[in-house]
């Protein structure tokens, strides 16, 4: 077997100096009853080719987004990545690593983490920011509970224009630990409302900016309600491509800042892993889940970094810990960094706009069909159309044409009452020629 | 300056007044922060110029726009890669030589699972693009689950946890959701001393309180303190097997056996997996609720921290209340039940957006498929071989924590060998360094003082298990020989010496401020 | 032991005893041969093993078959992993620092050029399949050659060369098909002395006799010495322009003239070309003949030694001349003119198998089209500054070669300046690895005693060639201040002190034999 | 420009401390005659993404090997290479250094190389193996040379069974120097012809096992008849994994081996880069051409490795060096040496075994054809068959219908008489259903 290098001399060899009889007297311990005779009914062992030829099938009956016109978003973006971050990454000192707890034999990748928090927390406008999450949807609970944690209070509310399954994931963690989540309706533009539904009770308030159907809100009169009640007001970015031009959650008194950070430097890998990025204010760093990396000095006086703070952490404070988090997601916050420092903030600019100037050319050439209402105000590369007709069968009749049209807000939210309604979303990887082939095919499929 | 003999014995030579090697001497370079490269003005990334011109008109973004332009460094490539690469050279690395940390797993990462990862069907396919485009995905999904549940012995996985702690969230909160749909409102977990960090706070996390269960004097789980404290608040019991300290806990069947008895559900970190994957099923031993971590048995690379992956395996019992997203399989080919409601109301609900960590399962897969059953059953065995190897070419020297028997994956020492001689845990595991070779895990378990526990994996070779016995042998024996200088000040052969961690917490500075 | 102060004058240290890093300390690996890995019975390469059992029967293979079977070590993949990254740490590379190697052109190495390399249609294509099916990859030839031919100015070209010394041969076998076409059996090649080795011994391989041009003392052609040499008996003359001086040869025109006034070609060494690219078209200059190394002015990466490609630009004199194959375009797409007979007769032959160098290529033109027209004559002008720069900086201190006029992409000292230091040349360039970079290309070319030649290339910041300034410059302090320990003992830092280069070459030993 | 460092203001600032007025000023020495004004007629710079999908087009156009049933060998074959060796080769440290001129800081590729030529003196069977040539062809040329050389002789000897392409790059090499090279007649099995060619003035024989047709031939009758009239015998290998199974050239007699090492580790690369592996008997080491790497030590006594005997070469020894070569093919011969020490020789074996297992079974589908003959006698992985048609037209045919049939002999041999004669080749990547594909398809083509 290619991946073990114990050859059968050296086993009897090891068995030897162990004085072991064979390797079942290693296994003594466990009951008789739940020893299995021989390997379990899986197939056997197979060489690389036929692993390689196997998954390659099933890769291959998938239809990756850039084999044609593609337009979905709603939380998972296709952006550029430079070939150099993947190359990288796959560098085997970044690659095979575990979490630096050594700093003396890890200031490869504790480095790029003091480096990572300072990025997210100049995007995020926020001064503290962690060295990831899981992703964006698991950083929006943990910020929900962190807040309560800080407010002593009970109450999230989520705005009506978070991604549904956010919201779902948030209620799912913060309903067991006894914070109830209100959400508010669903709606493309009516982040306001949460200003009402503000009480006593309410730890913080949950908006999303863009939201999930595109519309980006200048959340600052939020931010005011909220501290004016003495909650938090929690961001939430799903499309980190929009801070290249938008204002920042900082900016607009955002309290905690959570993203997801796909967008920049990871693919979609059909969902998952992702990177959630996390930021707050100096004052709550205490409370706030996940790793942080510090800049200190060697027993020489040599700048160094280490992980810092851990006394909130699980594995200091155990059952006092401000989360359980262990294993986050290291390389894709590498990824992350090495994008956004070829980027910079000239080059996030230009993307940002570039997204947002093909999705102004997707939305003219999608109003032009007959029947076709865009819906979303302040669009960045994302907004949603009204259609004549069901929006899920739609997709389905299309990408059996080879166009990938976008994403019914129905998948997202069957009961919403919108099925109508698709989301689509353009990037810098989008072409006219894409656009030209959705309109195309997404007339045709209206007159029929 | 003391003179000192370091490394293998053969060589020995003069300890150098400072430490070396110094960044920027030889092939080490150093790297100044991205921030420091005078790079607030330029990009590493080309446009198209044409359409760059069309700013954001009043329509769409009027008044949403940054006040003052973002501000971070654009590298070109070139600097880019040289960063990287330069940082990259500080590391350690399982490609580098043998990373013992005990409960971390860290074994060897196939590149051939990072090719297919890879690939523009996996890697370029949208979480929400319609089911019938992505139906190799949903295939490999479920073979990946089929392989776990039949591993595991157990009929039901969802794969969606994005690490084993978020694993151990999922099988918390499906436990609750039992009990709720029962009425049963339980609020206490018990968990033994020598449970991971996460155990504990997981439990608090989801709302329950933890109470400790005691450990025997010979490492494994006190069944008369269990016995005692299970009663009908008791929600569940979480233990690890093999336990954290690298013991199968022999009792395991009697465990189950009294907490469903109690009323109570059986979580199991299988976060030691490893140790027995192939040769024995958890579910033969009455597991309700399991965290794999891809990212320890199955190899998927721990990225210097993440991401991982922590599919759960669950008992009948639990089954119905598994989170979603799951996949089911009809006439029309493979589909995806995404919403907690219908047929799917008795899920506890999901835990993150989209289905999980594809990229994981796939190189997950892969592994899974190159071993096969039989190469899955040698790892488990190899694994334990080499453990064990490590600990009795060891135990005469340093001071096996529960010398007697057998250990399974990993080698558990305590410090009582060190005792009197100046040398702490840490200033041991710091010299490993020196000598070229990443720390065991150090103080945990909690319940071993000055614990140092060893987990080779499968994937190292006789030879450099003897190189790394050898050199633990030769520190011992300089430890014997009072050569403290050498533990106290180590490391001196890293690119940095010791780091202040109480500076670091006292006056935090947790991003470039200029 | 010494005490110097080394590296940027900051941090002045001792020098240490012995010499550090030691491989085997820290994270520097120490690593065996894999003779010496104890593999000789096993393999990191799995098969189906129902297929194995089928031995050759005697009906194939008899008495064909090894008599002892291959003795070679076959390692799991863990150990292979091990074994070469351990190694890959004891290089200097172009990711790491500046690698002033004159000459050589070590620039950045895009990566993307890498990734589309290996994309399956280039990488997975046989040079045989039909034409029809590689239709792509013909038309990348050809608008490689396009480019080629426009950056040029010329017009034709051959592709296949494998690297600068194979299109120097196919230059030259082109030039003598022109005169044999003529019946002009011309037997000598005029090469200046400060040539490049692969000059005169590219002209002796191929039959013919080399003579030496003088060179001026300010490091040009000497043409009064050229224009006496040239007789009917001169096949070509060979001329590297920029020279290896990193000089334009003023009177490139001049050259030309005379050699073809006296019925000789033109053949240039287009080594140097990264200096004018997009600036000046060796078309434009009268030249018959030119390599390009893909590997030097278009990126292709170095590898340790290779693989390069050596494209060769002909004139309209020389076209009909190129080897063998070629493409062409008509009604059914592209098509290769693989044979030299037919509307092919007059090619000099075929130099290789196959076509050459696609996988150079595909990287090549990826690099060319980022670049675009624009940003190659870029490339030109910060190479060229880059150097003057690294010229202007160290010539207060260091001896330049020619120091009136500015230099083009490569910057030339002598060693003068280190006259009766007792550090010469070599230990200069050993302590400069010290401190963390590589040495430029010494004692070449000849014309100039001690010669440093230094060619930092356009992919150099600013930032980096300060520090490579600064560096060089402390280290001339260090000779001055009569520091010469610091230099006949270098490297101290690096992974091995120096090596012994005559006891290799007095007894060689050029296999592991146990 | 995202390769380019240098900002407009640090050009300005560098032309300052230069003195000089202008870049163009650094251009003086360029007759303003051919100073360009402006860029060349070409396209301006383009980002990755459009650089990327250009290419990606191109790339499109081709029909991978690995897309479908393939039976191409003649000297270039398509075998599975593992994922590890390409990772590994593109590591930074030895993708983009160059020639180990610093032995001290290039002990990586240095020991490599030396495990290399190790590795390629047993697999040749001959003790002296140097560093690589560009391909097999011209070390096939470059043995001709050195035979030439070390003889003192004038002829070389050219067998029938060599690759007609290796045949014509030596001959084109050759006779400019005024070696005579002398081909014999095309022949799928007449090795043994060499032997009457013989004659005082013959410098070597030059034989390939297993020849084009895939025919291999014990040549040491050959080298006995060599010996004998002073000649040396050069012994060609354009597939290397024979190599596991067969004898070895030095085992045969050969004084120069010479092969095409692409089929370890390498891919197929539409011809090229390869990687030509060059072997020769002790005493003629000195007049070998290329790199060689020893051992040595350095100041402190430790095992190092350097480049040697370098007063071969022409960098030293200019218009009385062995070869012209100085770039020659390190990062194939590395990947070759990653791929043979994943292999060992226990793999090797196998892996030919395989490969001949293969081919047997693709020998036995073919000949069910009616009218399908095979041709090629002890044949390895590859053989020549008889077709009632012409063999271009036929694979053109084939290809069409997705099946790339294998190598016309008439493609590199077009005069040779053989235009009904096709080869086809198997590996461990051909599957039965490719077999079957090739045989149903040929079968029915024949039929029409
Ligand atoms: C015993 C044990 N349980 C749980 C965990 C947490 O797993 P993860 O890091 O994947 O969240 C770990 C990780 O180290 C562990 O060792
Ligand atoms: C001036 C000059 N000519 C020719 C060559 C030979 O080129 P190659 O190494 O590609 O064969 C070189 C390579 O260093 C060179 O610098």
């Amino acid at each position: 077997m290619r991946y073990l290098p114990l050859s059968d001399r050296d086993r009897a060899g090891m068995l030897a100096v162990i004085g072991a009889a064979d390797i079942d007297a290693l296994f003594a311990d466990v009951p008789a009853a739940a020893r299995l005779a021989g390997p379990v009914d899986l197939p056997l062992a197979a060489g690389e080719l036929e692993v390689e030829r196997a998954l390659s099938a099933l890769a291959a009956q998938n239809r990756a987004a850039g084999a044609g016109p593609f337009f979905c978003g709603a939380g998972a973006y296709r952006h550029h990545v430079p070939a150099s971050v993947d190359h990288l990454i796959q560098r085997s000192e970044f690659l095979t690593s575990y979490t630096p707890y050594q700093p003396e034999i890890a200031q490869g990748t504790l480095q790029v983490l003091f480096e990572f928090q300072t990025q997210v927390g100049a995007l995020l406008g926020l001064p503290v920011a962690n060295a990831s999450m899981y992703d964006g949807s698991t950083a929006c609970a943990e910020a929900v509970m962190m807040a309560a944690r800080v407010t002593r209070r009970g109450k999230a509310i989520l705005s009506g224009g978070l991604h549904p399954q956010y919201a779902a994931a948030t209620h799912t963690l913060a309903h067991s630990a006894g914070v109830e989540t209100c959400r508010l309706a669903t709606a493309i533009d009516a982040e306001d409302a949460v200003v009402a539904a503000i009480d006593a009770d309410t730890a913080c308030v949950v908006v999303q900016t863009p939201n999930v159907f595109g519309s980006a809100t200048d959340v600052s009169f939020i931010a005011q309600a909220a501290h004016a009640a003495g909650a938090l007001l929690i961001v939430v970015v799903t499309e980190a491509v929009s801070l290249g031009l938008l204002k920042s959650p900082g900016e607009m008194g955002a309290d905690i800042a959570v993203a997801e950070g796909q967008s920049i430097g990871n693919g979609l890998n059909f969902g998952g892993p992702y990177v959630g990025l996390f930021a707050c204010r100096e004052a709550l760093v205490r409370q706030a889940p996940g790793r942080l990396c510090g800049e200190t000095v060697d027993a020489e006086g040599r700048r160094g970094f280490v992980l810092t703070l851990s006394t909130r952490e699980q594995h200091i404070r155990r059952d006092k810990a401000t989360s359980n988090i262990c294993t986050n997601s290291g390389l894709c916050a590498l990824a992350f960094s090495i994008h956004l420092s070829l980027l910079g903030g000239v080059g996030l600019a230009r993307l940002a706009r570039l997204n947002h100037a093909r999705a102004r050319a997707l939305r003219a050439a999608l109003t032009a069909i007959p029947g076709v209402e865009a819906l979303t105000p302040r669009m960045f590369n994302e907004f949603a159309v009204r259609l004549p007709t069901s929006a899920a069968p739609l997709v389905e009749a299309l990408a059996g044409r080879g166009v990938i049209a976008g994403v019914p807000i129905s998948r997202l939210d069957p009961g919403g009452g919108l099925d109508d309604v698709l989301l689509v979303c353009a990037t810098e990887t989008t072409t006219a020629a894409d656009i030209d082939a959705l309109a195309g095919a997404l007339a045709e499929e209206l007159a029929r | 300056m003391s003179v000192v003999s370091i490394g293998r014995a053969t060589r020995p030579h003069t300890e150098p007044a400072v430490a070396d090697p110094h960044p920027g001497r030889g092939l080490l370079q150093d790297e100044p922060l991205i921030f420091e490269l005078d790079a607030w003005e330029k990009t590493g990334v080309d446009f198209p110029p044409e359409e760059l011109g069309e700013a954001p008109d009043g329509s769409d973004l009027a008044g949403l726009t940054r006040a003052e332009p973002l501000a971070l460094p654009g590298l070109s490539e070139p600097e880019v890669m040289r960063h990287y690469v330069r940082l990259s050279q500080k590391n350690h690395a399982i490609d580098l030589a043998l990373y013992p940390l005990g409960s971390c797993t860290m074994k060897h990462n196939p590149r051939l699972n990072e090719k297919l990862a890879r690939l523009p069907g996996f890697a370029d396919l949208h979480p929400l693009q319609p089911v019938s485009t992505a139906q190799g995905a949903l295939a490999l999904m479920d073979t990946l689950a089929h392989w776990l549940k039949t591993l595991t012995g157990m009929p039901a996985v969802a794969l969606s946890p994005k690490a084993g702690a978020h694993g151990e969230l999922c099988g918390l909160l499906a436990i609750r959701a039992a009990h709720e749909a029962r009425g049963d409102a339980r609020r206490t977990v018990l968990v033994p001393t020598s449970a991971h960090g996460t155990n504990p706070a997981t439990a608090t996390h989801v709302g329950y309180q933890v109470e400790e269960i005691a450990q025997t004097a010979d490492g494994h789980v006190d069944i008369a303190d269990l016995a005692a404290r299970l009663n009908e608040d008791v929600a569940a019991v979480m233990v690890t097997n093999p336990n954290t300290c690298g013991l199968f806990e022999r009792d395991v069947i009697e465990i189950a056996r009294l907490t469903h008895a109690a009323g109570a559900y059986f979580y199991c970190d299988g976060a030691n997996f490893n140790a027995i994957v192939g040769r024995v099923r958890p579910g033969d031993l009455g597991v309700d609720a399991m965290h794999i971590n891809l990212h320890k048995t199955f190899s998927t690379p721990h990225g210097g921290g993440g991401p991982g992956a922590g599919p759960v395996v669950f008992s009948a019992a639990l089954a119905p209340h598994a989170p979603v997203p799951w996949i089911t399989h009809g006439e029309g080919g493979f589909a995806l039940v995404e919403h907690a409601e219908g047929e799917a109301a008795g899920a506890l609900g999901r835990r993150c957006a989209f289905h999980g960590q594809m990229g994981m399962y796939v190189r997950a897969l892969a592994y899974m498929m190159s071993h096969g059953a039989d190469g899955l059953r040698q790892v488990a065995e190899d694994a334990v071989l080499n453990a064990n190897y490590v600990k009795a070419r060891l135990s005469g020297v340093m001071t096996a924590a529960y010398p007697d028997g057998p250990c399974m994956h990993e080698a558990l020492f305590d410090d009582r060998w060190l005792e009197g001689s100046g040398v702490t845990t840490l200033d041991f595991a710091k010299a490993m360094i020196d000598a070229g070779f990443h720390p065991m895990t150090m103080y945990f378990p909690l319940v071993v003082h000055g614990a140092m526990l060893i987990e080779p994996t499968e994937t190292e070779s006789r030879r450099e298990l003897d190189r790394f016995c050898d050199t633990l042998l030769e520190l011992a024996a300089a430890v014997r020989a009072g050569d403290t200088e050498r533990f106290t000040g180590a490391p001196f052969h890293a690119p940095l010496r010791r780091l202040d961690e109480t500076a670091a917490a006292r006056k935090p500075r947790l991003r470039w401020t200029g």
